[in-house]
């Protein structure tokens, strides 16, 4: 992922869901082509059901981008991908 | 400070961890904290009332091993620690099985109890595991408890 | 609730009496949280800088076993606890010898460790035992320390 | 030991010291007679060195009778002993 890239290219992506997320869109893995997070919630929107879709964008998920999590609202982020980032989407997590 | 970490589908045992950890670091260990959670028949997810027969933890390959990395970290910075080491388990389990290891050497007793039990708080809110439990009544995704919130927020200085 | 107390001169087993432990309230254990004490080369008597050699420690028996039931129950008073079971050595140690072992099972984590620590934290300011620690340099009577005081005293409401 | 009796007679008594006192006082234990705590310290004075006296009155000892704690200041406290007691004096204790 870089910020700062003045092309914005699209990009092969890996997107994952997990746990419950990932019954309610009925897959654990996306191969995806995208530029940024816009042009990938375009995508995702196109892949998955209007309630998958609408289950990704519930408060309690969060992203994670090469297994960094986006810090704060990753839906008001601004994010360029490079090619072979792994996208990931995580409902609330709990170990222990 | 030597910290391990592992996820593993295979049982541990606590005695072979605590043996290597109790002579890893000689005379210089005082004290010796830890804590092994265990699968429990009693159900937590919300409207099922039927036993757990098993629980299924999911992880995030790498993403979680950073996780707990972060967790032991923060536990190093705030406490001087000789060794943590924390083994946790993901698949299937049955009742009475063991989940996870955590284990703390220490000079002190104090900082030894308190980095067990800072990792502890903070692998129920911030590692990245996910827990399904299946009971007899039928599945539910387990998340953690306001009270799990509660306990990790009190170390916030 | 189970409660053992055995004060005895020979090592003890950790992962026998944790075995035990976790098999005996079967799925309805859900955290056992333990604590090891060991023998530190570090002097902790003042005024002789020397390393420890051996640390000796003396009872009073009877009387030992009934400080730590007095503080098990108290632990069984505060906490849903299943089980405490508390291993006290006497007799001369060497460095890296186990000394102490307090090990709590309860169906909650907090529980178990509140109650492993408030055992701990009584058995260095109530429990009846002294220890005497030789050094290369000499001999001296270890006593509690304030840090040991305030850290029980934080238990009482 | 019973706090009612009405006649106070001599009784046998295991007086028992422990730890740094022991050393101080040169003895583990100690076979008295004595009616109540005022005539087991006369004996006890007797007894011991004087500077052993004066570790066993120092504020930090605790006494105890029959392995009970004798609660506040033993120093003050009215003890009247039945024959077999057995009496200790213990310096601070520490455990763990």
């Amino acid at each position: 992922m870089s910020q700062n890239s003045v092309v914005e290219s699209q990009v092969n992506l890996n997107v994952k869901f997990f746990a419950s997320l990932r019954e309610q869109v009925g897959t654990a893995e996306l191969h995806l082509r995208a530029a940024n997070l816009e042009t990938l919630l375009n995508e995702l929107e196109a892949h998955l059901s209007e309630a998958g879709f609408e289950h990704l964008l519930s408060p309690n998920i969060r992203m994670a981008v090469n297994q960094d999590l986006v810090e704060g609202n990753w839906r008001e982020a601004v994010l360029v991908f490079a090619d072979g980032d792994e996208v990931a989407f995580l409902p609330p997590v709990t170990g222990g | 400070m030597g910290q391990q970490i592992h996820i593993q589908q295979h049982d541990f045992s606590v005695d072979e961890i605590y043996t290597a950890m109790r002579h890893q670091y000689g005379s210089e260990v005082g004290a010796i904290a830890s804590f092994v959670g265990l699968v429990r028949d009693h159900n937590m997810v919300a409207g099922d009332g039927g036993d757990v027969q098993t629980l299924t933890l999911e992880h995030y390959p790498g993403m979680t091993e950073k996780s707990i990395q972060k967790i032991l970290d923060q536990a190093e910075a705030r406490w001087p620690l000789l060794a943590i080491h924390v083994v946790h388990r993901v698949g299937t389990l049955a009742p009475s099985e063991q989940i996870v290891l955590v284990i703390v050497a220490s000079a002190h007793r104090d900082a030894a109890f308190a980095g067990a039990q800072y990792v502890m708080d903070c692998l129920k809110t911030e590692a990245v595991f996910w827990k399904n439990e299946q009971s007899d009544l039928g599945q539910g995704w387990v998340e953690s408890t306001d009270a799990d919130k509660v306990r990790a927020k009190r170390w916030d200085v």
